[in-house]
């Protein structure tokens, strides 16, 4: 036999591995290289002139990736919260505090036997989760995050959303419907003249708002509310915001209008033959409602990204440092910097306590830098970059908001469904006319033209 | 076959007649009088008169306690079968009332033959005795117990009947009285316990034997729950004799207290054997049946078997009957007389005693099942010479415990031994406890201690 | 379910439309696949114009155990309703008719896993009748002290159930908390949790013990304003009241034809309660009220039940301060046969009226042995009350008359 | 009842927010063990007494007296026999499934004696025949049945109960309180041969030890007295 | 006990009394024919000098010859439980009116009567089985009902244990061998 041969017998398994993957590795490069020096300026052309194509493109993914980490993150906090109101403990066994548990549900889920039952329609019945999921998702799109961070900032994004959301009915229709059985269609109508009848106080609440701000953008209504907390719009419809609030409780089928899986009365609802994934898209996109309604809360009355205070420009700190403009300092700086802190970290331990190995000491010093690094680098990017600080804001408050759920959830019964509709048509209705008439009225006496 | 030993002429033989060839011949039997009593009892007294000549004569029970048979009788006769008292009631579903009677020959003594030696020698006088029972009281079952190792027994009690069934003695309509009774043989073994009437019925009904809680006595609610008489054979053969010759000659024999006679199996230095003498006779004559040598060098007497009583030499003028026994503190129990001379060491034989009673016990008490096995340790420590000190009280007190929670007779007595022994032989017992030496030398340890005598 | 009937003689027939429904889908249709057995099943299983039959339970998250009730709808509105009991039946009466007096005791006990001492007393009461035993003061105090205690944890188990039927997840678990302090008070007294065989034939099965008492003054101390919190959670909630206000009105002359005791009773108005209208055990000494409301509609029983829990309170403070020492069990024979004879008692227990008949026939076992619960007699009322109902409210009605299963299936 | 709208509400909320922060009630099982009352009788033991010794002598009265047939035991009984126990604990919840069905009369499986030695059970029937599945012959019947068999096969005693109504565990108490029926094959094992010769020489044993004490210390034969007190428990 | 109770009782349904009235402890007993159950239910359910309102039990039971009804009754006009003993039913065709016209709540415990001895109510307006299953044969509270223990699938079906109490080579167990060979 050859050398080559004896020298690739002598390899061991990752020797062979790494003989035979960097190759290819580099031959994809050379490749890639070459493509982009024969072909880039067309590309690059083609992705700047319609800009819009990728943000939405990469918008979308990201909407769809962020949606089920919400849902898992909600479904703990309900089931955390819900057992500390209850006296309990909650999950406390996978991950710390019982984190993980939801995803390990979301595992569960996916494992378990997907069946359709007899008598059932099956299209119907395997699309029904698919449109409600979608839909949630769809009205995640809209969602101004922080300036600049928001999937499309379409002018009539508050239309948008409404319509979209109010696809949900038709795939719980379709569930309560295709599952052939009592208790789902019992849910599903149940849904289906529950959201249909919220719709309405919920558009008109929003109404009275949309003359203050005479845009739909939900983008537009967050700048609008800019500056101190006072320019927010629950101090400005206090009576839309509530009706808002109730009416989106009852669109998002939480307790205490949770009648659509009503356990203790009609088994569970639209999704008592759901089992398996089907019924993971819909308990996900259930808790992408809740995000997304306390998100729409917060844009429209809660003033979105804004925070609470307007800094005066004299305490504004203006960081001119910019990384770019260090060149290739930047590339040094990270080579040096870290080990000379870990180093200068490590050494009072490691000085002061004689009985301390020099490798724990270099330990704690590694720990103390990251925390450095980061409380350094995020409060840089905090000032600095106003999306960041935007993003926590407003995830700040839409959470306060989920809590506020799950809160009621945990505490208040269940209505009755003729109380649930004679609330909405005798109370919320007159309410939300009340609320828009007072608003016109005011912009009317306002500023007449 | 266990010899039987001469008694003075004077004296009745009423359960083992003299002079009988061949006791399973019928007709030799009849002319010695057998059946006239059955006959009598049939024709002309009928139930109730048997029953009050039975009074009369004042006949008590041979098992040991010696209750008097006509009450048990009247009992019997007066409880009503379970079926009887509402019909359909209880879970007796659809069963024929029917009333017992039970032969009791299991001699659970292993020291005294009395019961299948009556029943080899005259197996006629015990059926006949039960017939007329089961006649008294109206029992449709006649169940003679037997153990299973007295083969001879049981050979003669079948022959029997099968003899009395061929003449019409037995069977369906009896001597033409139009009584139908059910004579059977019943062949049980297995443990000591089945002496006691209460365990021989569970153990005839095929369950773990172990005595029953009294009231309600079996008499009332005995055997498959049905009014059942209980009687030990001995009882059952002097009826018939009572019957055809008339309660006044039977009391007068023996003592006035309980009259007739009652086997004894004595066992002395001198021999062995069963004899048959009138109630009341003292101790010592009984002793003497067996051969002068027995009364000469006299020192223990032990009455009424494993379960007994150790009397002192000095009380062997004592009559050989229930009241007068029970009051020096023994009984006749299973009828046993051994005498002990000068050889034997009363610790060492009250504590083999207690030993086997303690084996024996069935376990349904528990003061009998640990308490007795506790004496027996004791007395096992008194002979090996590692005696306690408070060895003396505790073995007090723990037969006061056993006696207060008896739940029959054998935890009753079984603790007799020690106690009559601590009664009558306290400086035997204080020899071995504090000076931790055996007068008699039997307890080799001691012996050892004591610097290797003999 | 398939559609096979399997009943021999009772084949539905072949061209029967239920059936070839039935097979064509393989749904499980509620209509019993033979010919109705009375008029009423006849007239029940024929469905009015826009009308339709929903089985509820066996296995339903809101039927208390397994109760199956099917219900004929018209849209959500219940028009009428037929239970089908006998999922849990378990002969208990026969059980009893096979052991002896002491052993029977261990049969009543699980007949109403929430209220066990309620269900042993009456049994105990009717043997002791039968064999004229006098029972020693003190065993009858602890006997009170015991039972109430049992009768504040199956009103709190009520509660959580009600809140938990009107779709509140917390109540429960105040009640369950509260139960299980209970149950560990009861557990340090008669040795276990759940079924706790304590009442003996002629008194109870040990004394006071240290541990409980301990427990119970901690409880005492505290119980009152713990109580009283839990409650601050459903009593003012608009929401729940409104539910429950006006709901399955029962009248006093309804109450009376459907046999119904207890709190459902004096919700109607009625002051009609065991323990001072029958006096039993030592309450002829115990001051007490007897909580009466006029309304006679579901919140009126919720409430009358709370306000039981004070009463309840109320007597125990008053067993612990009076309890008089002696002993605690009569003296009796190892092996009881009574006399043959009949006796009927009965105890106020949590839902109502627990009673036993027994006939004795002079055995050491009961010749009958009969067992009045009160679950049983007011599940049937549910069949007067839902009518008219919407599903919800007719959870909402089961719940506050409070059956338990396995009370009902005895 | 608020006289203010959704002050009832507000209050629930308040309350619930308020146990939000209050220490909770859970105890985290397998790490925190709550210590059971004194009293607890959910628990069964055997207990020794003062000498050390268990007081159980698997009398069999308890199993007997069990209502659901739950308890089962082995080991040496006052007489010194071995008992050979019931079942294996894993075939509680078989007995206890059969148990349920044939208290409502369902036909069971007839899974009466898979986990011992088989038998041939044609004689055995026959016994039963003769006998006429009568359980108050049961003494007879085992008698027969030893006859047949040479000892009593658990098997055999499983096989009787079936057939003829008797609860196994009253038969077992029968047959383990006579002393002449055996449950080992006849010197099979030492034990065996021990508890058949305890079983036949006791009242021989007896005789012999009464003869030795009466003729006192002159004569021999006093091994069988001066055996140590076997403790047998 | 409650002497007046009695007195009223006896005069007011002297002959229809099948028994004399039973006194004991707190319970008052009658006992009447099946045929006298519905007016004398009426009559203490209504006239001013007895108003027992409540229906406090109502049981089946099988005294093994006949069959009995066993009403319990409570009201304020007297301490005792007033119990209402319908005696004499045959055993093979037990029939009783139904008192569901009076206390409507009589239905199911009316209903477990006749499920567990097989009495007949007339007028019960549903008298099913409400326990037992559709199918089921037998009457399971009869006193010739026995106990399937674990004899269920052998010769001596329906013997009990040993603990049973009756004579050995009885009948019963004879033909109940039989009928399970057959």
């Amino acid at each position: 036999m050859t050398a080559v041969a004896r020298s690739w017998g002598r390899l061991t398994l990752a020797g062979k591995i790494l003989f035979t993957v960097i190759p290819i590795l580099l031959l994809l490069t050379a490749g890639l290289v070459l493509v982009v020096v024969l072909f880039g300026k067309p590309v690059v052309d083609f992705l700047a002139a319609n800009l819009w194509l990728v943000r939405f493109l990469v918008a979308a993914t990201a909407v769809l990736l962020m949606s089920v980490p919400t849902a898992f993150l909600i479904i703990y906090m309900e089931m955390k919260v819900i057992a500390l109101m209850n006296l309990r403990i909650g999950p406390d066994r996978v991950g710390p505090f019982g984190s993980l548990l939801s995803v390990v549900h979301g595992l569960k889920v996916l494992m378990k036997e997907d069946f359709s039952p007899t008598g059932s329609d099956r299209l119907v019945f395997t699309l029904a989760p698919v449109v409600v999921y979608m839909s949630a998702v769809m009205s995640l799109l809209v969602l101004p995050f922080a300036p600049g961070l928001f999937g499309a900032d379409i002018n009539i994004g508050l239309l948008y959303l409404f319509a979209v959301g109010g696809l949900t009915v038709v795939g719980l229709l379709m569930a309560g419907w295709s599952s052939f059985n009592k208790y789902s269609l019992l849910g599903g109508l149940r849904s289906a003249a529950q959201v249909v009848s919220y719709e309405i106080p919920l558009t008109l609440s929003v109404v009275g708002l949309l003359i203050l701000t005479g845009t739909m953008s939900l983008n537009q209504i967050s700048l609008n509310q800019a500056g101190w907390f006072t320019n927010w719009y629950v101090f400005q419809q206090p009576l839309g915001a509530l009706i808002f609030f109730i009416a989106a409780t009852a669109e998002g089928n939480r307790t205490p209008f949770d009648l659509t899986e009503a356990d203790s009365e009609i088994v569970a609802g639209f999704a008592t033959e759901y089992s398996g994934m089907r019924f993971g898209f819909f308990f996900f996109a259930e808790y992408v409602n809740v995000f997304i309604i306390s998100g729409l809360f917060v844009a429209l009355f809660l003033g979105g990204w804004n925070a609470p205070i307007a800094w005066p420009e004299a305490w504004a700190i203006h960081l001119t440092f910019d990384p770019g403009s260090t060149g290739m300092g930047l590339l040094f700086a990270l080579l040096l910097i870290p080990p000379i802190l870990i180093l200068a970290l490590a050494a009072p331990f490691y000085v002061g306590r004689s009985s301390l190995p020099w490798w724990q000491a270099l330990i704690i010093g590694f720990v103390l830098f990251n925390v450095l690094a980061i409380v350094v680098v995020g409060g840089w990017a905090f000032i600095s970059l106003d999306w960041v600080a935007g993003l926590l804001w407003f995830l700040g408050k839409t959470y306060v908001f989920v809590f506020t759920f799950v809160w009621m959830r945990g505490t208040l019964p269940r209505v009755r469904i003729d109380q649930l509709m004679g609330f909405a048509w005798k109370w919320l209705l007159p309410a939300s006319l009340l609320n828009l008439f007072v608003t016109a009225l005011a912009v009317i006496v306002m500023n007449p033209r | 076959m266990t010899t039987i030993l001469r008694t003075p002429r004077g004296w009745p033989a009423i359960l083992l007649p003299r002079g009988v060839t061949d006791p399973l011949d019928l007709d030799e039997a009849r002319k010695g009088g057998a059946f006239d009593g059955l006959r009598r009892a049939l024709l002309d007294l009928g139930g109730p008169g048997t029953i009050s000549t039975v009074a009369a004569s004042g006949l008590r029970g041979r098992g040991g306690a010696g209750f008097p048979t006509a009450e048990k009788w009247r009992a019997a006769a007066a409880a009503l079968p379970a079926d009887v008292v509402a019909p359909g009631f209880g879970s007796g579903h659809g069963t024929m009332a029917r009333r017992y009677v039970v032969a009791n020959g299991y001699g659970a003594d292993p020291s005294s033959h009395t019961d299948r030696t009556l029943m080899e020698r005259n197996p006629y006088a015990v059926l006949e005795g039960a017939l007329i029972a089961a006649a008294a009281i109206g029992a449709g079952d006649v169940i003679v117990a037997v153990r299973a190792e007295a083969t001879e027994a049981i050979a003669a009690l079948e022959t029997a009947i099968a003899r009395m069934v061929d003449a019409n003695l037995a069977g369906t309509d009896t001597l033409g009285s139009g009584m139908d009774v059910e004579l059977s043989v019943r062949p049980v073994q297995g443990a000591y316990m089945l002496g006691e009437e209460t365990v021989l019925l569970k153990a005839i009904e095929g369950k773990r034997g172990q005595p029953e809680q009294r009231p309600p006595q079996p008499s009332t609610r005995g055997l498959f729950g049905q009014p059942t008489v209980v009687q030990n054979v001995q009882t059952l053969a002097a009826v018939p004799w009572i019957v055809a010759n008339g309660p006044e000659a039977f009391a007068a024999i023996g003592s006035k207290a309980s009259p007739g006679t009652i086997l004894v199996s004595v066992r002395a230095p001198g021999g062995t054997g069963v004899a048959e003498v009138p109630v009341g006779t003292p101790l010592r004559e009984i002793i003497a049946l067996a051969g002068r040598s027995g009364i000469d060098g006299l020192k223990a007497i032990l009455v009424g078997g494993p379960a007994g009583g150790i009397l002192p030499a000095e009380l062997a003028d004592t009559a050989y009957e229930f009241e007068a026994l029970r009051a020096v503190g023994a009984h006749v129990g299973s009828g046993s007389v051994v005498a002990a001379d000068k050889r034997a060491c009363v610790v060492d034989l009250a504590r083999l005693l207690t030993r086997f009673c303690a084996d024996e016990a069935c376990g349904k008490t528990i003061p009998c099942r640990i308490g007795l096995r506790r004496v027996s340790e004791i007395g096992d420590r008194i002979a090996t010479g590692l005696p306690k000190p408070t060895d003396g009280q505790l073995l007090a007190d723990l037969s006061a415990d056993i006696v207060g929670s008896a739940l029959c007779d054998h935890e009753r007595l079984a603790t007799l031994p020690f106690a009559s022994g601590m009664r009558y032989f306290q400086s035997e017992l204080d020899e071995h406890i504090l000076r931790s030496s055996c007068p008699a030398g039997v307890c080799r340890p001691i012996a050892v201690a004591a610097g290797g005598a003999h | 379910m398939t559609a096979a009937p399997p009943h021999g003689q009772r084949e539905a027939p072949s061209d029967d439309p239920r059936v070839q429904l039935d097979e064509a889908a393989g749904v499980f249709e509620p209509v019993p696949p033979y010919p109705p057995r009375t008029e009423r099943e006849a007239e029940f299983y024929t469905l009015g114009d826009g009308e339709m039959f929903i089985n509820m339970g066996p296995q339903h998250p809101s039927t208390h155990g397994v109760l199956r009730i099917v219900l004929k709808l018209d849209g959500e509105v219940v028009v009428d309703l037929d239970p089908v009991l006998g999922y849990l039946h378990r002969g208990v009466e026969k059980l009893c008719e096979n052991a002896d007096y002491h052993h029977s005791i261990a049969y009543l006990d699980p007949l109403e896993y929430i209220s066990s001492l309620f269900c042993e007393w009456p049994g105990v009461l009717a043997f002791e009748k039968l064999l004229d035993v006098q029972v020693p003061r003190r065993a009858e105090y602890i006997r009170v002290l015991s039972t109430e205690l049992n009768r504040i944890l199956s009103h709190s188990m009520f509660i959580g159930w009600m809140a938990l039927d009107l779709g509140g997840l917390t109540p429960i678990l105040y009640g369950l908390i509260e139960r299980d302090e209970i149950a560990e008070m009861l557990a340090a007294l008669t040795g276990q949790r759940l079924l706790y065989n304590y009442l003996r034939i002629g008194g109870v099965n040990g004394d006071l013990n240290h541990e409980f008492m301990s427990r119970l003054g901690d409880w005492m101390s505290r119980a009152t304003t713990q109580i009283e919190a839990n409650l601050g959670l459903l009593n003012e909630n608009e929401i729940f009241v409104r539910r429950m206000r006006g709901l399955g009105v029962m009248d006093r002359e309804t109450a009376f034809r459907m046999a119904v005791t207890g709190p459902s009773l004096r919700a109607t108005g009625v002051p009609l309660d065991f323990r001072r209208a029958h006096p039993y055990s030592v309450f002829p000494e115990l001051e007490f009220d007897i909580p009466t409301r006029d309304e006679g509609d579901c919140l009126a029983r919720y409430l009358v039940r709370i306000d039981e829990i004070k009463q309840s309170l109320r007597i125990i403070d008053q067993c612990i301060h009076n309890m008089p020492d002696g002993p605690v069990m009569a003296k009796l024979p190892r092996l009881l046969r009574p006399r043959p004879g009949r006796a009927y008692a009965a105890v106020e227990g949590p839902r109502g009226q627990y009673a036993a008949y027994v006939v004795s026939d002079g055995t050491d076992q009961p010749f009958r042995m009969r067992i009045h619960d009160p679950s049983f007699v007011h599940l049937q009322s549910v069949g007067v009350l839902m009518p008219g109902h919407l599903i919800a409210d007719a959870m909402a009605v089961m719940a506050s008359l409070d059956p338990i299963m396995g009370g009902v299936d005895k | 009842m608020a006289n203010v709208p959704g002050l009832g509400v507000a209050k629930g909320m308040a309350l619930t927010l308020r146990r939000f922060f209050e220490p909770k009630a859970t105890i985290r099982y397998p790490e925190v063990r709550l210590d059971v009352p004194h009293k607890f009788r959910g628990r069964l033991q055997l207990l020794y007494d003062e000498y050390g010794t268990l007081k159980c002598e698997t009398c069999f009265q308890c199993a007997q007296a069990c209502p659901i047939e739950c308890i089962d035991m082995g080991g040496i009984d006052t007489k010194g026999r071995y008992h050979i126990h019931w079942g294996a604990p894993e075939t509680y919840g078989e007995r206890r499934d059969e148990s349920a069905l044939r208290r409502s009369g369902r036909p069971v499986p007839d899974q009466a004696y898979a986990h011992f030695d088989p038998i041939h059970p044609e004689k055995l029937e026959a016994i039963l025949e003769r006998f006429d599945f009568d359980p108050k012959m049961m003494l007879e019947i085992l008698d027969a049945t030893q006859a047949e068999y040479g000892h009593l096969p658990v098997a055999a005693l499983k096989l009787i109960s079936q057939r003829t109504g008797a609860w196994y565990a009253m038969i077992y108490g029968t047959a383990s309180y006579y002393r002449h029926l055996r449950f080992e094959p006849p010197a099979a094992e030492p034990l065996a041969a021990a508890t058949a010769t305890a079983r036949a020489g006791r009242e021989a044993a007896f005789l012999a030890g009464l003869d030795a004490s009466l003729a006192g210390p002159a004569r021999g034969g006093r091994g069988g007295r001066r055996a140590p007190p076997a403790s047998r428990a | 006990m409650d002497a007046a109770l009695k007195r009223r009782l006896e005069a007011r349904f002297g002959d229809r009394l099948t028994a004399p009235v039973y006194q004991r402890h707190d319970e008052t007993e009658i006992r009447i024919g099946p045929g006298d159950v519905p007016d004398v239910c009426r009559t203490l359910h209504d006239e001013p000098d007895f108003q027992f309102v409540l229906l406090a039990d109502l049981a089946g039971v099988d005294t093994g010859s006949v069959m009995q009804v066993v009403y319990h009754l409570w009201g304020d006009t007297s301490p005792d439980w007033l119990r209402v003993v319908a005696d004499g039913l045959s055993r093979d065709d037990p029939r009783v009116p139904s008192v569901t016209f009076l206390w409507q709540g009589a239905e199911w415990m009316e209903r477990e009567a006749y499920d567990m001895f097989g009495i007949t109510f007339e007028g019960n307006r549903d008298l099913r089985r409400i326990y037992m299953p559709p199918d089921y044969q037998s009457f399971p509270l009869r006193k010739d009902f026995f106990l399937p223990d674990d004899a269920a699938r052998s010769p001596g079906a329906g013997v009990r244990h040993m603990e049973q109490v009756h004579a050995p080579r009885n009948t019963r167990t004879a033909d109940t061998i039989r009928k399970v060979r057959a």
